[in-house]
């Protein structure tokens, strides 16, 4: 009994000192190249002796993103599937790692690092919010390895190892405010979810409205996954704004629409102008509440031309009749097929030599032919306003005179000048 | 001026939407002293019930009116289920009750991804509760006077059930002194089951509702949850009374602060205003005195 | 002889609208064993958890010249007031011995707190060896039979080193012998200490009381010896009478 | 053998064999990838060592961890981004993600992280004050139980919502893109392993504080505030600070996690502080044992490892395998893992000692 009540403080705190020097002496003895010096390059483990080539496929199949991302796999899938059909990339079959990241972007850089150095794939394809991808930059950085970024972005970015398939700002909101210009927009209320993307949309809107004359009456922001939208859409309809330009993400739109049309407000007489409602989005909001609303991207899955009847036909026939296809699945589709014409020019998997070759690569995609810039690694793209109709679709009201040079640090608009970054 | 005037009312369909989320935690919390963290759930599953019922009935109006009630026998009937599985065995673990229902939750929202898909549904408003009417120079929408008004309903009927029903006496007694209601014969077994049912009946009828103004989607219940617990927290527990000026309190000030400032920080207020109330009132807004340590 | 170790002048305590206590004065004597009695809602409890610091109240608690009210509980206990409760409350997954030693620390500083314990302090062994505990130093608190967890939560007072111990139903539950060493062990304490029980037990009130105060309704009714009490016919019709019903009723709700 | 599993002979050779396997068998065996891994895992761990000593011993079941761990990551993150800053554009200069954001001028509160040493002051002290300020306003006030858990899930959500807004703190996407850690190359797998290396020592450091902080005087009377919190109130304690004491102690361990977590992982944002992630830091606990020293290390590693294995293959089972795993363990087996081992000491008739959960 006595024994139990012995002082035992000594020997945890000589543990305490023991596991402390342990540290200490791993410190010292493990250091690696500090600021400045060089560092022995990772190498890279991609194997292509064989008949196939790895690749890796990268989206959130759980979590809040799995919605909209597990349609961007889809589109991965089917390009793959149709290159391996007609012979695959420089004669070998592409094989797919599928990882999961789970809607959170901490996952999205251990799977990308997991992608790269324990399967060794040639490229990977996937990412959707701007925190996955600014989450990944970084792996696909020190492990030069290439990302194909298929998602629509806030632009004011260029990285040697991502390949933007996706719009930057001047080939989405620009030619949106283009447009409301052209039809007599004089003044706009701006609605967005509390993040990146929106904010920087809404900076580039405030220069654009300085520039032109158009007056911002009203800037809120809720926040992510909010549905309690009557303050804001109270002081949207006190502010008698001609137009509203809505950067909103999720189920927030589904409120915000409801909100919006239940006191009154209706697309004649104040539209709303959305960059992140697609096909799926319209069937949640209810096309009651929405119909008639305008969108901007580049593609619908209602353009005509023979590439995106193709494409329609392959996905349905694919997944089912009932699924749509939208901008960001088509341009995740584009994406593996601009990546295996580039290895095909470059006659290699390796990724300084896809660097090389990548400058004018184009592709005939379903919204019309996509080129790269070697430059900042985007694409070209035909800019398209739609507008969503009763069907659930979105139908083509306007279209830019051909595809637009990506310009991700808008240098080419004087007006911009302030939003400039040095990079 | 008109702005504000919608401002108190939205403040005043806030709060009433917050106060329809809470009204079920708050009887279930006071009851048990359970924290059902699953409500959120229940919630979610009276707008799919609310979806599933348009489904098959077509006509939005009659529809709603059909799942009101239904929504109010499902999420009851998955209260009962839970209490009787689970948070029966586990009344005086508080916490790890909270902690399980946490994990029926997440359980509930993945069959709801699995069952009805992870995008949002649509459940169309009914004709007439579409758009708004004029008050005092404001257009106020119909479906959130249809909230208020269901909210003020339930309220009513929920403090009629507990004064005037021997059932409600029986829960009252509950609440008030389990040991002594238990040797005047009452069996509180029984009344916590009931009460849990009630409870979560009204998750499922607050859900039904939401689909008129919100999303339905597997996720739906947790953006109600964390603010329909700090209503219940501020008010105090088991108060009905608390219940409803802590929901109207927080929806005001919410609709409030956000015309000042941004929805964002609206919330972070809310939270530094009831961790200060608390230091003023730690048991909430009202409270039954007993004389038993808490 | 006897000093009053604490004065308690006209306390009320209400609860919404319903006054529990209603103006009672009690003065505890060092070396008395003062029995509390009266039927249940009379506010027995009430007066103990207003005494120490539980429940708000009006009126005066002194001890030793110092005003308690308006402090806080664990204030209320450094001076020297411990109480148990209706349900002996112990650390059920300490040992005695680590129960006894928490009691006796309240006075430690942080740096003692922050090391092992070294060897048990003198006055727990001692107060162990007084409530007959010492041959279970370590055995877990929960696994104590019913009575033993009385007499533990005693001996937690008694390390403490309380001189004013408010204890509440002492011997509930515990069998005729148990409650003679019950008896025999509050005497042995009030040799240096003031005590009171409140309690329902008669025929315990009769074998070991001192004095005694009945209470009826939040207010004083009779106080004097256990002779004095039982022949008030005050006493006799509101609470003696009814001493029949009354255990019944408490032996359900216990 | 039991007396040697509880004695001072079993706590050194247990801090031996774990040194063992962290420092020797770790390393050898596994990839740059997998250690890199590992070691994200073992920051949970030491957010878990402080929930089993707050929630465990102390019973307060603290649901909103992810702030004191988001504290620490996001000072951390703070001193990287100036450090990258200064060293690409010299001292002064605008951290990159700022540039973006159209700030042209460094903010204020930013610009002491540009010192190392105010740096790791700050992690040391700032969650710590915060959640001693916070621990007396609720813990004084007596809110406890489920009042305090909802409260501190609450203040998780606040604190995530509050970061969302912050375009000076990165917003939505958090803080990313680091390049240096104290002057070392975040890119040389030597100094990967480096980090990999202190995340260990950490652990370490933190269980054997815990050790120390359980087996004294004060660890005794944490478990006697758990159980019967009004009884050492009567008996002359303040309740209130000793609680606070487990509360700051579990604060700077998930601080201090957060802190080696940003250069591990490379990213600190809202998602990894919010509700859910602060609610899923209390699942390895509850699977580990929440009332024993190792069992919420050993639960934490299983639940990072289960996920990191489990989702990519059955995306919706895991969700399934979370919630049933709430459900099975807190119902059926609250002691965790570690009562398993408990009850065949029991069986052995060992003394009871204060492992029993709340």
């Amino acid at each position: 009994m006595p024994q139990r009540f012995k002082f035992r403080a000594r020997d945890v705190a000589r543990t305490f000192t023991a596991s402390a020097a342990v540290t200490a002496l791993a410190l010292t003895a493990a250091c690696g190249s500090r600021a400045g010096e060089e560092t022995a390059a990772a190498e890279s483990c991609v194997d292509t002796s064989g008949d196939t080539v790895k690749v890796g496929a990268l989206n959130s199949l759980s979590g809040t993103m799995s919605i909209s991302e597990t349609t961007v796999r889809d589109a991965i899938y089917l390009a793959v599937e149709e290159i391996n059909a007609a012979g695959g990339v420089q004669g070998k079959q592409i094989e797919i790692v599928a990882e999961d990241g789970a809607s959170e972007p901490t996952v999205f850089a251990e799977k990308a690092e997991k992608l790269i150095r324990e399967d060794c794939v040639a490229a990977v394809f996937g990412g959707w919010t701007s925190a996955s991808r600014k989450a990944m930059l970084p792996v696909f950085e020190d492990n030069d390895s290439l990302l194909y970024y298929p998602v629509q972005y806030e632009g004011l970015e260029a990285s040697e190892n991502i390949f933007y398939t996706g719009a930057t700002t001047n080939q989405q909101i620009i030619p949106a405010l283009d447009y409301l210009a052209e039809t007599g927009v004089k003044s706009l209320y701006l609605v967005g979810s509390d993040y990146v993307f929106p904010r920087t949309a809404n900076a580039i809107i405030n220069a654009y409205a300085a520039d032109k004359g158009i007056e911002i009456v009203g800037e809120d922001y809720a926040q992510l996954g909010s549905v309690e939208f009557s303050t804001i859409v109270n002081q949207v309809n006190a502010s008698g704004a001609d137009a509203v330009f809505n950067t909103l993400n999720g189920d927030s739109n589904v409120a915000f629409f409801r909100e919006y049309a239940n006191v009154g407000l209706t697309a004649e007489e104040m539209p709303v102008m959305s960059v992140s409602i697609a096909e799926e989005e319209v069937g949640g909001i209810g096309v009651e509440n929405i119909e008639g609303q305008l969108a901007a991207w580049n593609y619908y899955q209602t353009v005509e031309s023979p590439e995106n009847t193709t494409f329609v036909e392959a996905f349905k026939a694919e997944y089912g009749a009932e699924r749509v296809t939208s901008d960001p699945m088509e341009a995740a589709y584009n994406s593996v097929y601009l990546w295996a014409a580039t290895v095909e020019k470059a006659e290699s998997f390796a990724v300084e030599d896809l660097q090389a070759a990548a400058d004018g690569v184009s592709f005939a995609s379903p919204e019309g032919t996509v080129v790269i810039d070697g430059d900042n690694h985007h694409v070209t793209k035909t800019a398209r306003i739609g507008q969503i109709s009763a069907d659930g679709l979105l139908y083509t009201v306007w279209e830019s005179e051909g595809p637009i040079e990506p310009d991700p640090f808008l240098e080419g608009y004087d007006w911009a000048a302030d939003l400039k970054v040095t990079e | 001026m008109d702005l504000l005037v919608g401002q108190l009312f939205t403040g005043l369909s806030t709060g009433s939407i917050l106060l329809l989320a809470a009204l079920g935690l708050s009887l279930t919390y006071g009851q048990m002293g359970v924290i059902n963290m699953a409500h959120g759930e229940f919630i979610m599953a009276g707008c799919y019930t609310a979806y599933v019922t348009q489904q098959v009935v077509g006509d939005a109006g009659v529809s709603l009116l059909i799942a009101l009630p239904t929504g109010f026998l499902v999420g009851g009937a998955m209260g009962l289920i839970l209490e009787t599985l689970l948070i029966r065995h586990l009344y005086h673990r508080p916490l790890d009750t909270l902690l399980v229902t946490f994990g029926v939750g997440l359980v509930l929202q993945q069959v709801a991804r699995d069952v009805f898909g992870a995008p949002a549904v649509n459940v169309t408003v009914p004709q007439f509760l579409r758009g708004g009417v004029d008050l005092l120079g404001t257009a106020v929408p119909k479906t959130r006077l249809f909230i208020l008004a269901l909210a003020i309903a339930a309220v009513a009927a929920v403090t009629l059930v507990l004064r005037f029903t021997p059932a409600g006496r029986r829960i009252r007694a509950v609440v008030g002194n389990r040991d002594l209601a238990e040797t005047a014969g009452i069996s509180s077994r029984a009344v916590d089951a009931g009460t849990f049912f009630i409870g979560s009946g009204l998750a499922g009828v607050a859900g039904v509702a939401l689909t008129l103004i919100g999303a339905t989607s597997p996720t739906t219940g947790q953006s109600y949850l964390v603010d329909a617990f700090l209503v219940v927290v501020a008010g105090g527990m088991g108060r009905i009374k608390g219940a409803v000026v802590a929901a109207i309190a927080l929806g005001t000030f919410q609709a409030v602060f956000e015309t000042y400032s941004t929805a964002s920080l609206a919330k972070v207020g809310v939270f530094v205003v009831i961790v200060v109330f608390l230091q003023l009132r730690p048991q909430g807004l009202f409270t039954l005195r007993t004389r038993s340590l808490a | 002889m006897n000093q009053a170790a604490l004065t308690c002048t006209n306390i009320e305590v209400e609860f919404d609208g319903f006054k529990a206590v209603n103006g009672v004065d009690l003065t505890l004597d060092s070396g008395e064993v003062h029995f509390l009695i009266g039927p249940n809602g009379a506010g027995k409890t009430t007066l103990v958890d207003a005494i120490t610091g539980l429940t708000r109240y009006t009126g005066s608690v002194t001890k030793d010249g110092t005003e308690l009210r308006g402090k806080k509980v664990h204030h209320i206990a450094r001076k020297g007031i411990g109480r148990t409760f209706q349900t002996a409350t112990v650390f059920e997954h300490l040992t005695v011995a680590q129960n006894l030693d928490i009691a006796a620390g309240s006075g430690r500083s942080p740096w003692h707190l922050l090391r092992q314990r070294r060897h048990l302090p003198d006055q727990v062994v001692a107060v162990m060896e007084q409530i007959g505990l010492d041959g279970q130093a370590e055995t877990a608190a929960g696994v104590l039979a019913h009575g033993q967890k009385q007499w533990l939560e005693i001996g937690m007072l008694l390390v403490g080193d309380a001189d004013v111990l408010l204890l509440d139903e002492p011997i509930a539950g515990m069998g005729h012998e148990e409650r003679d060493r019950t008896g025999r062990l509050l005497h042995d304490i009030a040799a240096t200490r003031a005590v009171a029980v409140v309690e329902h037990d008669m025929d315990f009130m009769r074998a070991f009381a001192s004095r005694v105060t009945v209470l009826h309704a939040g207010a004083v009714l009779a106080a004097g010896t256990v002779d004095e009490v039982s022949g008030d016919p005050r006493v006799q019709a509101v609470y003696l009478g009814s001493v029949q019903e009354q255990e019944v009723a408490d032996a359900a709700t216990a | 053998m039991s007396k040697f599993l509880t004695g001072r002979a079993g706590t050194w050779t247990g801090f031996a064999a774990a040194a063992l396997v962290l420092f020797g068998a770790a390393p050898l065996l596994l990839s740059g990838f997998r250690l890199g891994l590992l070691a994200q895992f073992l920051c949970y761990a030491i957010v878990a060592v402080g929930i089993g000593l707050a929630w465990g011993r102390g019973g307060m079941l603290t649901l909103g961890q992810g702030v004191f761990f988001g504290m620490g990551a996001y000072l951390m993150a703070m001193h990287m981004k100036m450090a990258d800053a200064e060293f690409r554009n010299g001292p002064g200069s605008v951290p990159d993600f700022m540039e973006l954001a159209g700030i042209r001028e460094i903010p204020a509160y930013w610009v002491p992280f540009a010192s190392p040493a105010f740096t790791i002051a700050a992690i040391l002290i700032l969650p710590t004050a915060f959640a001693v300020l916070l621990g007396f306003a609720v813990f004084k006030r007596r809110v406890k139980g489920a009042y305090f858990a909802i409260l501190s899930q609450a203040l998780a959500g606040a604190f995530a919502i509050l970061l969302i807004g912050q375009q000076s703190m990165g917003g939505f996407n958090g803080l990313s893109r680091f390049r240096y850690f104290f002057g070392y190359n975040l890119d040389d797998p030597i100094n990967q392993q480096m980090l990999y290396f202190i995340a260990a020592g950490i652990l370490l450091v933190v269980l054997a504080v815990a050790l120390q902080l359980r087996r004294s005087r004060y660890g005794e009377l944490l478990v006697a505030v758990r159980d019967a919190e009004e009884r050492v109130r009567f008996l002359g304690y303040d309740a209130a600070n000793i609680k606070v004491v487990a509360y700051a102690a579990a604060a700077l361990f998930a601080a201090v996690a957060g802190a080696i977590f940003v250069p591990i992982v490379g990213i600190i944002s809202p998602a990894n502080i919010g509700i859910v992630p602060s609610i899923m830091f209390i699942l390895g606990v509850a699977i580990g044992g929440r009332g024993s020293l190792i069992g919420p290390v050993i639960g934490a590693l299983a639940v990072a490892l289960a996920q990191s294995a489990l989702s990519e293959q059955f995306p919706s089972a895991w969700t399934y395998a979370q919630g049933l795993l709430f459900i099975v363990v807190i119902a059926l087996l609250p002691g965790g893992i570690a009562s398993i081992a408990a009850a065949t000491k029991r069986f052995r008739r060992e003394p009871v000692t204060a492992e029993a959960p709340a």
